[in-house]
């Protein structure tokens, strides 16, 4: 039965850790120094199916309000800004990630992880989120820098696939938003360049889809949802740099070791889950030990491709750069795919990863991920007879995380699978069950 | 009153949750097809060129129990998108042989999903509206996307759809919005002789008819407006915005203007008016109806044209009526409307503008809490 | 000498206030709220009229504010708890520019002109809800009496948070402190706490200016005074009767219709005069 | 002989029950949980050993439940409420195959396997907690106890529609409608009706199957129980001590571990059917 709330919590701190916050912190500093002494031109754009290739053949510095706002939470500094910008007329039931980040950008972007410098563009890439649009438009209107909107047409048509008109229009418009780097910088498009920083994204891609292929086995070496966190930030912020791939190469070389040891980020792997939706950063360890506390190890999840989804074979083409960098855009990450995409997405996860059940975390902020996920759990219990649980929190705003209530739904939740392990066993050993 | 109150005569057709007019419609015209319209906009002329009847689907009102859809739907999101659901997954919709979603927020664009999955014999159409107002390239990208519907719906009816059957569409949908049009011009200059209910009334039930028979219906009202003379009351005359996407009840629109209020300008039903201008009939009709959406079309909080400041059409609004404040009528949980608010606020407290923050729920059925707010507001404008 | 009436009928207790022209006090009256609404209202005033040795008819006008405002049928106009708050506040404290009134049901906050006239204001947003009513619950739970809340917060030596905005997720939180054993004292601060730092949201919302008052049968509580002074850092004014507010702006607005109600009769009679001559 | 003992610690009540290896009740135990929680559990443990006159040492094991089962700081093990529910109803009701627990705190649906095991369970959404409460809160306003309001709510001939199943929220709805002036029954009816509709939308989820069971302190309230078999249609198992259901279920399983424990192979697979 349950065990008390001190059991294990997860041992794993590997290399690919500590390398990321080396990573990080020099990004951070370079944010920082961008701001103080104006060196660099900042690209302000959304993490999900970012075009970085481009912000870097301009070796401009690609700023991802969504990392400032998750920085904000992790460390837990986020609420003062949410009740500033809800002083400014903002609503309780607005985009927490969107108000911590107005807020901060309206008190002088400097954070304890670093200071955030002012755009030289707000590279609007609206990629599903509708929020993003908003949150861009205010930022223009505080900041009064100049805005572009990258309109992704969404992944609408049952092929599943964008149409030739699509991709035309979002081509058409990446050659709009490389004139303008090119008057923001000063700088030709040197299409030679960008032609290796997609190479590299390509390698990047395939190097971090080996890794996400390896929690296949059992034990899974990481977790897919906790641990993938740590090598996401990489993803975006230096996608497309050699010390990028670098990064990719030393976590792949790290994991297939573990799967040599048959080591896993918990001393048991009792169950392997599938986890849908963003996690509630405020309180991120706190909700990771509720599964640690019963063996319980993500082998796949849907936010770790909110950027990207690469899994599936997606790799950048440097013959074609800006059709690729426009199909990554269009259709290789899970923002702008349909919501049936997505529960096609974890159902090949549940299966191809064998998982023994979903769970759901829906957080109120963002309606992208959270909107209708009891039908996509009515779909899984009921089409697909996989054990699915649904929880509810945020992924910024701390007021609407509820420990006592999280904690009884877990718990229930695995106390029931492993009754169906006894059962199972029971039936297995060929027991009188 | 010197004429019947169009309230009264209408309530009914508009507040019925069962359809029994569309439903007759159909039972009278066997074989023709209905295609479901949910806000904000939707192209109807291509609806109507390929000879099926446009209806607005804008969720199920304050007299529908929700049953089913909330189980699909988190007590976080918006009533419009649950009440849809339930109209649906309560066999309401049986009428509909497909329905039209775009992207207007995320909630509806995964309320396309959970159709497709739960009403497989329903066409349901998702159009992506671009965001990109400045590209040149913008208006070739939106006509391929106007001529994929177009094909959609051509096989749907059975039918091609020429240029002239399209042509003689955005005519006549050119003619009811110029009636809409003119019936929000007497309102904003003589609102004691129309009420903005009634307006409401008539431009709403445009959703639920066959466009000649709501033009002929509008004809008929505005002439017998202009008939009436009534006294002018001692009101505060106000700007209504927020209500473009979720359409509040009409018993707090008639809550409204009881606790004292002229209603100049709204934006209910927005994308059934949703151009400033006819549409040009010569030229290729899709084009100038993919031109008329990026360059002609009323400002919307789920368009995002960075040509102009976000506040600017309201404050505009303000000065050219010569109201005297501004109502914010927001949707519970409808995040475009409440991002707005944020701007709005803050360019209506520079402008020195008075305004109203009002949150409102489809299904509500107390009104206390804004009938208190809204003649707190009234009181504060009147007595000093 | 003539006298008038404002009656504040709010979701648990109904109360009166009887001005003279000089707007002193005659007589007051508290009286439970029963469903019985226009019983209530006649008990009240009759005890207030007994208190000012007057009879019904002494009553030249009666104003009414409180959720129950329509259901007083021998009411001369009606004014919504939001519009007195602010009279009411301002008679007693002329420098408040900004009011805060948190009652059984609701919580509201309000900027206003030196004249009372209300600028802008702000009721609290449903998932933010949180009123005397929580805090009732709260000291029933921790079965407490509710006159006794205020003492034993101040004494707080380890406020507790209460972090949810939602009034029924914040009591779970209760429930957790209390099964991990925190002390009442602490826990009814911590309550007293979330409700002054969601108040302090809807006072700027509406535009926090210098002075406060705060009112409301809540501002009886010394504990939520004080967390309300620390979350605003400054001092704010509080009456004897703080609950009595509604009430007495309500007074306050009918004594100014009486007085504009008698210029017009005699504008009329003048008028009338000039014309007999 | 053995005896195990489940307590089930409520946000309200704490509930105590023992029994013995030949699955007989000795004793059960209903008190307040208050703001002591630990005491709350200690007590209820004490007063449930003196009716059968037992001392500690003769329960062999003992199983915390409820909201505070962290509390039971005597207990051998934790096991959450709703698995306990699960394994008491079908205890009480063997055909049970889909139960309805409404509590203080959540209100839950349990599909539950011929053992009575948890085969899927939902719990209410963030903004539909505190059931119990929800009712509580009514009678607050209505100034009525909480065993009133299920008699009289079945008088109601015309039950209001309420706009909110929000617990903080259902307050000044009712204040406008006795502000309306709608009968006070009428109000309840509409109470009732609202929190078995929200609840059934609820259940729905995890499939309703028949046999139904109803447990919770909330399947006490006569209205409720009415309210639920209208909409649903059918009859509900509704044990006069339904709510018990929890601790029975908490003694059961601790009854299951000693067993496994003195590790009897031929029990142990009994109990593993049983299961």
């Amino acid at each position: 039965m349950a065990k008390t709330a001190d059991a294990e919590k997860t041992t794993y701190q590997g290399q690919i850790h500590l390398l990321q916050k080396e990573l990080m912190g020099r990004y951070f500093e370079r944010l920082t120094r961008a701001d103080e002494t104006g060196e660099g031109k900042a690209v302000y754009m959304m993490i999900s199916g970012n075009p970085v290739e481009l912000v870097q053949a301009f070796d401009m510095i690609p700023v991802y309000p969504e990392v400032n706002a998750l920085q904000l939470a992790v460390k837990k500094v986020c609420l003062p800004f949410i009740l500033k910008a809800e002083e400014l007329g903002y609503s309780m039931d607005n985009c927490a990630y969107v108000k911590a980040d107005i807020g901060f950008f309206l008190s002088g972007r400097k954070g304890p992880f670093g200071t955030i410098p002012l755009p030289s563009l707000i590279l609007c890439n609206y990629v599903g989120c509708n929020v993003y649009l908003q949150w861009f438009e205010h930022l223009a209107e505080y900041s009064q820098r100049k805005i572009y909107n990258l309109d992704i047409p969404f992944n609408r048509e049952a092929s599943g696939k964008p149409s030739p008109a699509d991709i035309t229009y979002v081509v058409r418009q990446l050659e709009e938003v490389i004139e303008l780097c090119e008057k923001i910088t000063g700088k030709r498009f040197d299409y030679a360049k960008l032609q290796r920083i997609v190479a590299l994204s390509g390698e990047t891609g395939e190097i971090w889809s080996r890794i996400k292929s390896l929690t296949r086995h059992a034990p899974a070496p990481f977790d897919a949802y906790f641990d993938s966190v740590s090598m996401m930030a990489p993803l975006y912020c230096h996608r497309g740099t050699e010390e990028g791939l670098r990064f990719f190469e030393v976590a792949l070389k790290e994991m297939e070791e573990k799967v040599q040891l048959g080591t896993g980020p918990l001393p048991e792997e009792r169950f392997r889950i599938v986890i849908e939706g963003p996690p509630p950063w405020p309180y991120l360890r706190a909700f990771r030990n509720l599964f640690s506390k019963w063996g319980a190890v993500a082998v796949a999840s849907t936010y770790s491709t909110v950027g990207g989804l690469w899994e599936f074979g997606f790799k950048h083409d440097s013959m074609r750069p800006l059709e690729s960098i426009a199909e990554h855009m269009l259709e290789w990450n899970l923002c702008n795919r349909s919501f049936l995409q997505r529960y096609d997405q974890i159902r090949r996860y549940v299966e191809e990863w064998s998982a023994d059940a979903l769970v759901i975390h829906s957080v109120k902020s963002c309606r992208l991920f959270s909107a209708g996920q009891g039908d996509m759990r009515e779909y899984f219990t009921k089409e697909l007879g996989i054990p699915t649980l649904l929880v509810e929190s945020d992924i910024e705003d701390p007021r609407y995380y509820s420990e006592a209530q999280m904690k009884n739904r877990i718990d229930a939740f695995f106390e029931s699978l492993e009754h169906r392990k006894i059962l199972q066993s029971a039936q297995a050993t060929g027991g009188t069950a | 009153m010197t004429s019947e109150n169009f309230v009264d005569r209408y309530r009914e057709l508009i507040e019925d949750p069962t359809f029994s007019r569309i439903v007759e419609w159909k039972a009278n015209h066997s074989g023709s097809k209905i295609i479901g319209c949910y806000p904000v906009y939707t192209p109807v002329e291509l609806i109507h060129a390929a000879g099926m009847l446009p209806v607005g689907i804008l969720g199920g009102g304050n007299r529908l129990e929700i049953a089913h859809a909330d189980s699909r739907f988190q007590s976080f999101i918006c009533s419009i998108v649950k009440s849809t659901l339930e109209l649906g997954l309560t066999g309401k919709l049986h009428f509909l042989d497909g329905i039209v979603f775009h992207s207007i927020c995320d909630p509806a664009r995964n309320l396309a999903s959970v159709f497709q999955r739960n009403f497989p014999q329903m066409m349901v159409e998702f159009i992506h509206f671009p965001q990109n107002m400045v590209s040149p390239h913008t208006v070739k990208y939106l006509s391929a996307e106007y001529r994929r519907i177009k094909s959609a719906y051509e096989g749907l009816a059975g039918k091609a759809v020429t240029d002239e059957a399209l042509r003689q569409s955005i005519r006549i949908y050119n003619e009811q919005r110029k009636l809409i049009r003119e019936l929000y011009r007497i309102r904003s200059e003589k609102p004691h002789n129309l009420s903005t209910a009634e307006c409401y009334v008539l431009n709403r039930i445009g959703t639920l008819l066959p466009v000649e028979e709501h033009i002929a219906i509008v004809k008929e009202a505005i002439a017998a407006i202009n008939q009436r003379d009534e006294k002018p009351k001692d009101r505060i005359r106000v700007i209504l915005e927020g209500s473009f996407c979720e359409q509040p009840p009409l018993e707090l629109i008639e809550g409204l203007e009881a606790a004292g209020c002229y209603l100049l300008d709204d934006d209910f039903l927005q994308g059934w008016r949703w151009f400033l201008k006819d549409i040009p009939l010569d030229g290729e009709p899709i084009q100038n109806l993919a031109r008329a959406y990026l360059d002609h079309s009323v400002f919307s909080g789920v368009k995002h044209d960075l040509r102009e400041p976000k506040s600017k059409h309201l404050i505009d609004k303000v000065r050219e009526t010569g109201a005297n404040a501004v109502i914010i009528l927001a949707a519970k949980f409808c995040e475009p409307a409440l991002f707005d608010y944020a701007l709005y606020r803050q360019a209506l407290e520079r402008e020195g503008i008075p305004h109203l923050y009002l949150e409102f729920e489809e299904k509500m059925w107390i009104f206390d809490k804004s009938r208190t707010e809204v003649e707190t507001f009234v009181e504060s404008m009147l007595f000093d | 000498m003539s006298f008038v009436a404002g009656i504040d009928m709010g979701a648990k207790s109904t109360k009166v206030l009887i001005l003279d022209e000089e707007k002193r006090i005659q007589g007051r009256s508290v009286v439970k709220t029963r469903v019985d609404f226009p019983a209530v209202a006649k008990e009240a005033v009759n005890t207030a009229l007994q208190q000012a040795g007057l009879k019904e008819k002494d009553l030249s006008y009666i104003a009414t504010t409180g959720f129950g405002r329509y259901n007083v049928p021998f009411r001369d106009i009606q004014i919504t708890e939001i519009t007195s708050v602010a009279r009411g506040a301002v008679f007693l404290f002329p420098k408040t520019r900004c009011v805060l009134d948190i009652g059984a049901q609701s919580t509201r906050a309000m900027r206003i002109l030196g004249t009372g006239k209300v600028q802008n204001f702000r009721t609290n947003d449903k998932c933010a809800a949180g009123a005397g009513g929580f805090i009732e619950r709260a000291a029933k739970y921790l079965e407490v009496k509710i006159e006794e809340v205020g003492d034993l917060s101040i004494q707080a030596t380890k406020p507790q948070t209460i972090s949810s905005v939602c009034a029924v997720l914040a009591e779970s939180e209760i429930i957790n402190h209390v099964s991990s054993g925190e002390k009442i004292g602490d826990i009814l601060r911590g309550v007293h706490n979330s409700l002054a730092s969601r108040a302090l949201a809807l006072i700027k919302r509406a535009g926090l200016e210098n002075e406060v008052t705060f009112v409301g049968g809540v501002a009886r509580q010394k504990g939520m005074v004080k967390a309300l002074e620390e979350t605003v850092k400054r001092k704010v004014n509080v009456s004897e009767e703080p609950d009595m507010i509604g009430a007495l702006g309500a007074a306050l607005l009918a004594l100014r219709r009486l007085e504009k109600i008698r210029q017009d009769r005699e504008k009329e009679t003048t008028t009338e005069e000039t014309r007999a001559v | 002989m053995i005896y195990t003992a489940g307590i089930d610690v409520g946000s309200a009540q704490t509930k105590g029950i023992i029994i013995n290896d030949r699955l007989k009740i000795v004793s059960r135990v209903l008190i307040d949980t208050g703001a002591y929680v630990t005491r709350a559990a200690e007590r209820c443990f004490d007063e449930a050993l003196k009716q059968p006159g037992l001392r500690r040492e003769d329960v062999a094991y003992v199983v915390g439940t409820g909201y505070g089962r962290y509390k039971v700081t005597f207990g051998d093990t934790q096991i959450t409420e709703i698995s306990c529910h699960a394994r008491g109803a079908s205890y009480i009701f063997p055909g049970t195959r889909t139960v309805i627990d409404m509590g203080g705190q959540d209100a839950k649906g349990i599909k539950v396997g011929e053992g009575g095991e948890v085969k899927d369970f939902v719990m209410n959404d963030k903004c539909a907690a505190g059931t119990g409460r929800f009712l509580g809160n009514a009678a607050d306003v209505l100034s009525l106890s909480l065993d009133e309001i299920g008699k009289l709510s079945l008088l109601a001939k015309y039950p209001v529609r309420l706009t909110t199943v929000c617990t903080v929220f259902v307050e000044s709805d009712i204040m406008s409608y006795l502000a309306q002036g709608k009968k006070v029954e009428d109000i309840l009816g509409g109470v009732h009706s609202a929190i078995a509709a929200r609840t059934i939308s609820l259940v729905r989820r995890v499939g309703i199957e028949e046999e139904v069971t109803f447990t919770g302190g909330v399947s006490r309230n006569i209205g409720m129980v009415r309210a639920l078999e209208d909409k649903l249609g059918m009859k509900l198992n509704v044990s006069p001590e339904s709510h018990f259901t929890g601790a029975l279920g908490a003694s059961l399983f601790a009854l299951e571990r000693v067993s496994k424990q003195s590790g009897a192979k031929d029990k142990d697979e009994a109990q593993v059917g049983a299961v």
